[in-house]
């Protein structure tokens, strides 16, 4: 009985772009749970919504984390309705997250809503490090990021900001080298990256997502493929438990 | 003294609480609450061999409910007795195992395996809508029903509860059917069978396109088919649908369930099961109900 | 420009908006918003002679549903024709009837009534399940189904749309039948069988203890017939069940429906209809739909 | 379309008594429909509760209306959770309420949460009148009927408050006497007033409740037998439209 589903404090809340929200919020067992590139569960109060929304954990604090989170649909909705002040109910960490690796130089991947867990990564991490984030329009937590200790390079479809093309085309256009990546983002941004790192031989985490039942191990709803000497060549496996990250070079992505 | 004790076939569970298969691990669900605390852990589906299950994704949330195309994904009967079983033997609770099979052989191979263990009692799924071969097929016609539950009974050494799909014109017929053929108990209902389309991505939100239809928003049907089939057999009922509070329990036992499954509750809450006995107790000190018989006779139909 | 027009057998609906029967009445619904932004009204179950319907409590309320057991209390064909029917008929949209019966002879005397008036189109009810005679019994047997179909085609000089029961195990099976026999169009599902009880008073909340259940919480299974009953017959489908909002007709939409109803959600919010009819527009404005054909062919299977 | 579903301003929300609360809500249009004995449809907010919640109108005002309910379930909890300042889901007012008759003697005879109809129906009357109001413990609504002009009495079934016992045996007890009776209670009360005024030969409006699906008139979900000279004996009357309100000797109790 090591987790639990508590009420967190919201002490911070703000809009940090277009319909992107920074949510700090207060409780002493989810903050010392935490570790980095697992994610929490939060619970929607409106009743016909059921199921969790995993979001991954941005930053941890003593007594708080951070998370920050793009509203998509009722559940993100409804958070970003709450006030300083009030609760939100917030399971403790769950997952597997980042193993960072201090080794020479580590390359630090994000697409969009993607970005967050790389920032307690890279405060973790006491290598070099080098962030690539990648963003539809508008960019968010550069800051941060520079603030522990990465350079920062930064691609908009748009072309509003920084770089204009995706992430690996900056990473190839400005000749970014490392010899260990991490990533989270879109799955096309992953495989893309996976078959890049492959290719080059250096290794991979990737954080993924999948629509998840419980959140917590118990429904094997959010299963990925991982390579496995079974007679499929492939064994499922749960993102919410084994993962969210995984070694790029394990994962089957053409499904 | 309240007396929450059920007998279910010959098997005494301390309290009407199990968890519905498929939703419950008794690793991951022991991390939340203490598993003692369950009347049965009724586990995920096992077959004959191992089955990879579903494409993702798997899931879906509706309106007050959700969609499940997980199908059946299990490491196989031999794995889990070796790997599985010790590890829910060591609580203090019953284990009954979901058997699921694509064909009469296949339910037959896992329940001769599991007599041979100390399990307590099978729930059969001849109800599960996400797997193509069988399963659903078994559920939703008389003859198929009675014939698994009659080669499934020659087998095995433990008392076998069949699951029932709500998937069906009239339930208290594949009731009557599974009865006559020796089940000893029936647990209903499995997930009603939905779909719901992405109109953003303009595609249906499962791989799988369709799913299993499960929580609150199912649990009307739920109690009606109880209702029926308690009234049409005399087999003691596992009642579950929708389950998400005690008074939701007190309405199935009302409706005629001698135990109940919490399933997609301990989605939304991964204590559920044990806030749900609480609340149950909490109803019966209210009204000061001793036993579930006594909630059950106080029923005015 | 958006063409929101449909063809429902031969007949023109300007728009896929219609009012599920039983749930609009012209009087009434008329208050909160102008019937003539309607595609088509579809009234409440109208029988041979009048029927008073069941005792109360009708209505429960359910997790993101409700139950009701009005038990088609109508006054009859003759009065409808006198004193109803010509306060539809002033306005400028269709008038759908939608017809209940005890007997296939009720059935065609009510579509030979109507056949004699100004209506555009009859829905035959064949699945209500709250009438103790007839009703379920027609919907949930092919044969049933195929009888009535045949018999009310041959006194009716207005095409003909059969509303099927979501109560059975292959929906598909019985939309055939009802193909088959000269059904001009399907529409589906009707309520499901639900039942709900009151822990607190011990007793069923419905005086008829089981009842409809309709809303949103009904729509995967709704979502999911609409989807089976396209792929297996040709004719237009009116989908319907748990529809909220206008993602929820381009849901249906997609899964094959060529026009839908808007029941409960007129209880949750009055000018439901025409809300939902500016949600669907506003969906066809920001992803350039110029017809609904063009959402039906942007679904990818 | 004369009707609608409108946003009514919270101006005033107390408890009353034990899990009664009198809110008073501002809406000229509302206001502006409502006629004594009629009801409003509540629409709670939350998405898993779908159906109207009817409350009768206590008081009518210039641009507000006030009503008075009890929290039993989930929609009046939810309505006692709103603060002054927000808003509420109103309808415009629906059904047929009381028809005053200004008589010699009017006794407004009153059951708990069926009460506050009767302070509307008391302020306009201009005759004299009696109000006859019983509750399980806990009055209410008492100077607001005396501030209308009526002579209260009170009955309780703890005896907590006036006379122990229920409003039929106070009324016998004080030999109240009237020539027009109105009322609003629980059924039991209503049929035994509606057979000791027809003993008596005087005239009792009655305002029922039922379960309703629409509140509006649409779904017949919400009927009660009226003697008719139909086959049965009886038709099925709409309480949200040709009530709530009917003459206590054309009602059919038993059922
Ligand atoms: C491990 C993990 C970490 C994540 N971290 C973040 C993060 O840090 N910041 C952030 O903004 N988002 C993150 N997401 C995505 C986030 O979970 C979804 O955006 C969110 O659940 C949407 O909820 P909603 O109610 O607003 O959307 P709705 O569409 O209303 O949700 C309906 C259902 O679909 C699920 N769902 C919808 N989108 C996704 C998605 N992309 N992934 C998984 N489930 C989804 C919801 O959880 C819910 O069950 C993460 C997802 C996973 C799996
Ligand atoms: C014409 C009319 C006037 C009323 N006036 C008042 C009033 O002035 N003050 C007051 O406190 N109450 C009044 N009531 C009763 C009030 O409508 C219910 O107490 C309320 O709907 C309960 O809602 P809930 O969500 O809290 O209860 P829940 O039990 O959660 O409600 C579930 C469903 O049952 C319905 N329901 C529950 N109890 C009743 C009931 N007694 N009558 C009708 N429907 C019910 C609800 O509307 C809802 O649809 C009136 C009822 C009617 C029909
Ligand atoms: C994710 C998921 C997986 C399930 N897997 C199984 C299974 O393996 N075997 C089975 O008999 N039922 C399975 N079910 C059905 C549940 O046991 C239960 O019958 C159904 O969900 C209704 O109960 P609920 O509404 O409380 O969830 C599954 C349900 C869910 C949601
Ligand atoms: C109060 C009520 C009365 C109904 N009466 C009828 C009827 O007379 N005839 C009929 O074919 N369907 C009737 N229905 C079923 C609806 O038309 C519709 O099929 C069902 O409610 C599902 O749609 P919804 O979820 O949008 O309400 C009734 C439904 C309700 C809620
Ligand atoms: S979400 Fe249930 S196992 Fe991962
Ligand atoms: S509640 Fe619908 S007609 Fe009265």
């Amino acid at each position: 009985m090591s987790k639990k589903v508590a009420e967190g404090k919201i002490v911070q809340h703000t809009e940090i772009a277009a319909d992107v929200y920074r949510m700090v919020i207060e409780n002493k067992e989810v903050a010392a749970s935490a570790s980095c590139g697992q994610f929490v569960n939060l619970y929607p109060r409106a009743k016909h919504t059921l199921l969790p929304r995993p979001i991954s954990i941005c930053e941890i604090g003593e007594e708080t984390i951070t998370l920050v989170y793009g509203v998509v649909g009722e559940g993100t909705k409804e958070f970003a309705s709450y006030k300083v002040g009030e609760t939100i109910r917030i399971s403790t960490a769950v997952g597997t997250g980042f193993k960072p690796q201090n080794t020479k130089c580590a390359v630090l991947v994000g697409g969009g809503i993607g970005v967050p867990p790389l920032v307690e990564l890279a405060k973790q991490l006491t290598c070099e490090k080098v962030a690539v984030i990648g963003f539809r329009d508008e960019p968010f937590l550069k800051e941060e990021l520079e603030k522990a200790g990465a350079k920062v390079y930064i691609a908009t479809d748009s072309g509003k900001a920084g770089f204009k093309g995706n992430v690996i085309e900056l990473i190839k256009e400005e000749g970014i080298e490392g010899d260990y990546f991490y990533s989270c983002g879109p799955k096309v941004m992953l495989k893309a990256l996976a078959d890049y790192c492959m290719a080059k031989n250096v290794p991979v985490q990737v954080s993924l997502e999948e629509r998840m039942g419980c959140g917590y191990g118990a429904c094997v709803g959010c299963v990925c493929k991982v390579k496995e000497s079974t007679e499929s060549g492939y064994e499922h496996k749960k993102v919410c438990k084994d993962g969210p990250v995984f070694l790029g070079s394990e994962v089957i992505w053409n499904d | 003294m309240i007396d929450l004790s059920v007998n279910l076939a010959g098997v005494i569970l301390s309290n009407p609480i199990t968890t519905a298969s498929g939703t419950f691990s008794g690793h991951d669900s022991g991390e939340f609450y203490n598993l003692n605390e369950l009347g049965a852990m009724i586990t995920k589906g096992v077959a004959n061999i191992p089955w990879e299950g579903n494409n993702t994704p798997r899931i879906a949330e509706t309106y007050g409910g959700m969609l499940n195309s997980v199908g059946l994904q299990n490491p196989g009967i031999d794995y889990f007795i070796k790997h599985e079983l010790p590890y829910l033997k060591a609580f203090d609770t019953k284990v009954i195992v979901n058997v699921a099979g694509r064909s009469i052989e296949d339910y037959c191979e896992v329940a001769e395996k599991l007599s041979e263990t100390d399990v307590d009692m099978l729930e059969i799924n001849i109800s599960c809508p996400n797997v193509k071969k069988g399963g659903i097929g078994f559920g939703t016609h008389s003859e198929m029903a009675a014939k698994v539950t009659k080669e499934v009974r020659k087998v095995s050494k433990k008392p076998i509860i069949i699951k029932l799909t709500p998937n069906v014109t009239d339930i208290t017929e594949i009731a009557k059917a599974v009865e006559a053929e020796g089940a000893d108990a029936v647990s209903l209902i499995n997930t009603l069978l939905g779909m719901k389309i992405d109109v953003h991505k303009r595609r249906p939100v499962l791989a799988n396109k369709m799913g299993g239809f499960s929580g609150p928003a199912i649990k009307p049907v739920a109690v009606r088919m109880v209702y029926q089939v308690r009234r049409a057999i005399n087999l003691p009922i596992i009642g579950l649908g929708g389950i998400m509070t005690g008074e939701d329990v007190v309405e199935f036992i009302m409706a005629g369930a001698d135990a109940v499954s919490v399933g997609t509750a301990a989605f939304a809450n991964p204590t559920a099961p044990v806030d749900i006995k609480n609340e149950l107790i909490a109803y019966m000190e209210r009204y000061n109900f001793k036993t579930l018989q006594e909630i059950r006779e106080a029923f005015i139909d």
